[in-house]
């Protein structure tokens, strides 16, 4: 198939299919190579941008996935499809210590949010966010926690790798205190720099 | 209403507390001021307990540690040079729990602003597949949760009170009689000790010789000894044919 | 809004919506007029055409969809057979019994579950995810059942012991239903599918 054939036979391929595909699923549905659907894949993603549609092709949980633009929301909420998930602080803040620290226990993620988290570790379980992975090898055996597929569709990531970077004070953790009162330091760590945006 | 009540749900618990007390008075972080946090931290509960709030367990704790490094800043400073070395500020702890907390809820911030499914962008509108039983495309994605819920919920309706406490031994050593009844597979015996080769921890001995034991109360495998003290053979009980077991043999070489 | 952000506009609601819709219905999401609308539509089943796209717009019965073009049929029906097989809540019953009481006689299942398994174990034989361990020297000579290496691939599990037992599970899941419960979920759970609503 060539090149010209080939940019809508993946199109087609990425619209009908029910979840997010990667190169290689798509290469073996056309039966042809997996590096010319890439090259496919991006020529699709820079013609959704450049001829102004309504969809874009975002790079999610592996794959690849149509999906309506952002600018549209508000109108497609009133399609009324599905309910979409409204997370309270909590829940949030403890998905967030499971995506960055998995596989993680309870815990841990009880220590660093300094209370409990079991109701909102099971809602985010049943909401299939969260998954167990299996227990830590450790006195006790834990139960680890961690995050599953569709968290990153959720979320548009590609893969865990793509979460924003963590604001590290780690560094200056492994100082001590004996520096604490040293101005330079003081400096460094004082500018609450927002992490990047990471426009998906 | 009042606002300490409004105040209190706002709050994922106390380090977020903290935090915004510290954020509010423009303390440093890295020197708290903790006489003022402390007190403003008090204020707070004392105001929700005059409106007989309930305070959740987390934020009387987290009284109870401020109060406490606060009187051991009272402490005089021991002068010797090679104790004080050695001695911690005693905020050092609740600072590098709120420097990593913050962290957290900063990168929670930021999860919240992606653009979300099924908020922000919507994928095709694709109907749920029925189930399928023949497919070659692998498996949906189940996990450990769906596993124990059918586990649960079988059990719910069918109490039998030895079935519910499966526990890690028992797991183990279901581990143990997959694997020697794997390498009874193809061999006509197996010698006992040779299940112990290259085991030299006590728990995983115990593990193989009660996974053994099960074996036999089942009646999967005999046990036989030529002569006292001789070797100790594992066999299978039952002879198996080899067209009988194909679909199991299959097994061994997933792809 | 003006024609340029009406025709993406169009094509976002007509992707995303569940069913064909008229151009009164896209109007109305839009608050536009039916007559821009009418006119975006022709101009996106226009540069569908033209700009040799995977999906071409058709006017069906009482409105409009987005469909795969006719020539990529062949291609999208090997997409529909690597459905993924979907854990009925049987199947699902019968693997959580075989996984944590292994070795296991049909009977045995069978007494559990209280009804016949004999096609769901075959159906769990089939799929490499259960195994016959070997027979029983008992009268009828009961094959017993275990799990596969495959099964502990399929959850990520390095062994059947890393698997958590019920208890750990139910103290998980008896946590209150406090304020992380809400609609989206309790939605979910009324269709009494164990499973994950889409398989992600």
């Amino acid at each position: 198939m060539d090149i010209r054939d080939l940019v809508p036979a993946v199109e087609a391929v990425v619209f009908a299919a029910a979840r997010p595909l990667d190169a290689n699923q798509i290469a073996e549905i056309l039966e042809t190579e997996s590096a010319a659907v890439q090259e496919a894949l991006a020529t699709l993603q820079f013609s959704c941008d450049e001829q102004n549609r309504g969809v874009f092709l975002e790079h999610v949980a592996g794959g690849y996935q149509l999906r309506t633009r952002p600018q549209f929301a508000e109108y497609l909420r009133r399609l009324g499809r599905r309910r979409p998930f409204r997370f309270s602080r909590a829940a949030l803040e403890t998905l967030a210590i499971i995506a960055y620290r998995q596989p993680v226990t309870r815990p841990d993620i009880e220590y660093l949010r300094g209370v409990d988290s079991g109701s909102v570790l099971k809602t985010l379980i049943e909401k299939h966010l969260v998954r167990i992975l299996g227990k830590k090898d450790v006195p006790g055996k834990p139960m680890i926690y961690g995050t599953t597929p569709a968290f990153l569709e959720l979320f548009g990531l590609p893969d865990l790798a793509s979460l924003p970077t963590l604001q590290e004070f780690s560094e200056l953790m492994d100082e001590g205190f004996a520096a604490e009162t040293d101005d330079s330091l003081r400096d460094e760590t004082e500018e609450q720099t927002p992490m990047p945006a990471n426009g998906s | 209403m009042e606002p300490y009540q409004i105040h209190l749900e706002n709050f994922t618990g106390p380090l977020d507390l903290l935090l915004h007390l510290i954020r509010k008075h423009e303390m440093d972080i890295y020197d708290i001021p903790i006489a003022d946090v402390t007190s403003q931290y008090l204020a707070i509960l004392d105001a929700m307990q005059t409106l007989n709030l309930d305070i959740a367990g987390e934020f009387l704790l987290m009284a109870a540690t401020l109060v406490h490094i606060k009187s051991k800043m009272l402490l005089p400073k021991i002068a010797e040079e090679d104790t004080a070395e050695e001695e911690e500020d005693p905020r050092a702890e609740l600072v590098r729990r709120l420097l990593e907390y913050q962290k957290y809820k900063e990168a929670a911030a930021t999860l919240d602003e992606r653009p979300k499914l099924n908020l922000d962008v919507f994928d095709r509108y694709a109907p749920e597949p029925e189930a399928q039983e023949k497919s070659d495309g692998g498996f949906a994605e189940v996990s450990l949760f769906d596993l124990l819920a059918a586990l649960r919920e079988v059990l719910s309706q069918n109490p039998e009170p030895s079935f519910h406490t499966v526990d890690m031994d028992r797991l183990s050593v279901a581990d143990r009689i997959n694997l020697i009844l794997e390498r009874l597979q193809g061999e006509q015996s197996i010698a006992f000790n040779d299940l112990f080769s290259g085991t030299i921890e006590r728990g995983d001995i115990i593990v193989t010789f009660l996974a053994t034991l099960e074996l036999v109360r089942m009646r999967l495998i005999r046990l036989m000894q030529n002569a006292r003290f001789g070797t100790i053979w594992l066999m299978a009980a039952v002879e198996v044919g080899a067209g009988e077991l194909k679909i199991g043999e299959e097994h061994f070489g997933y792809s």
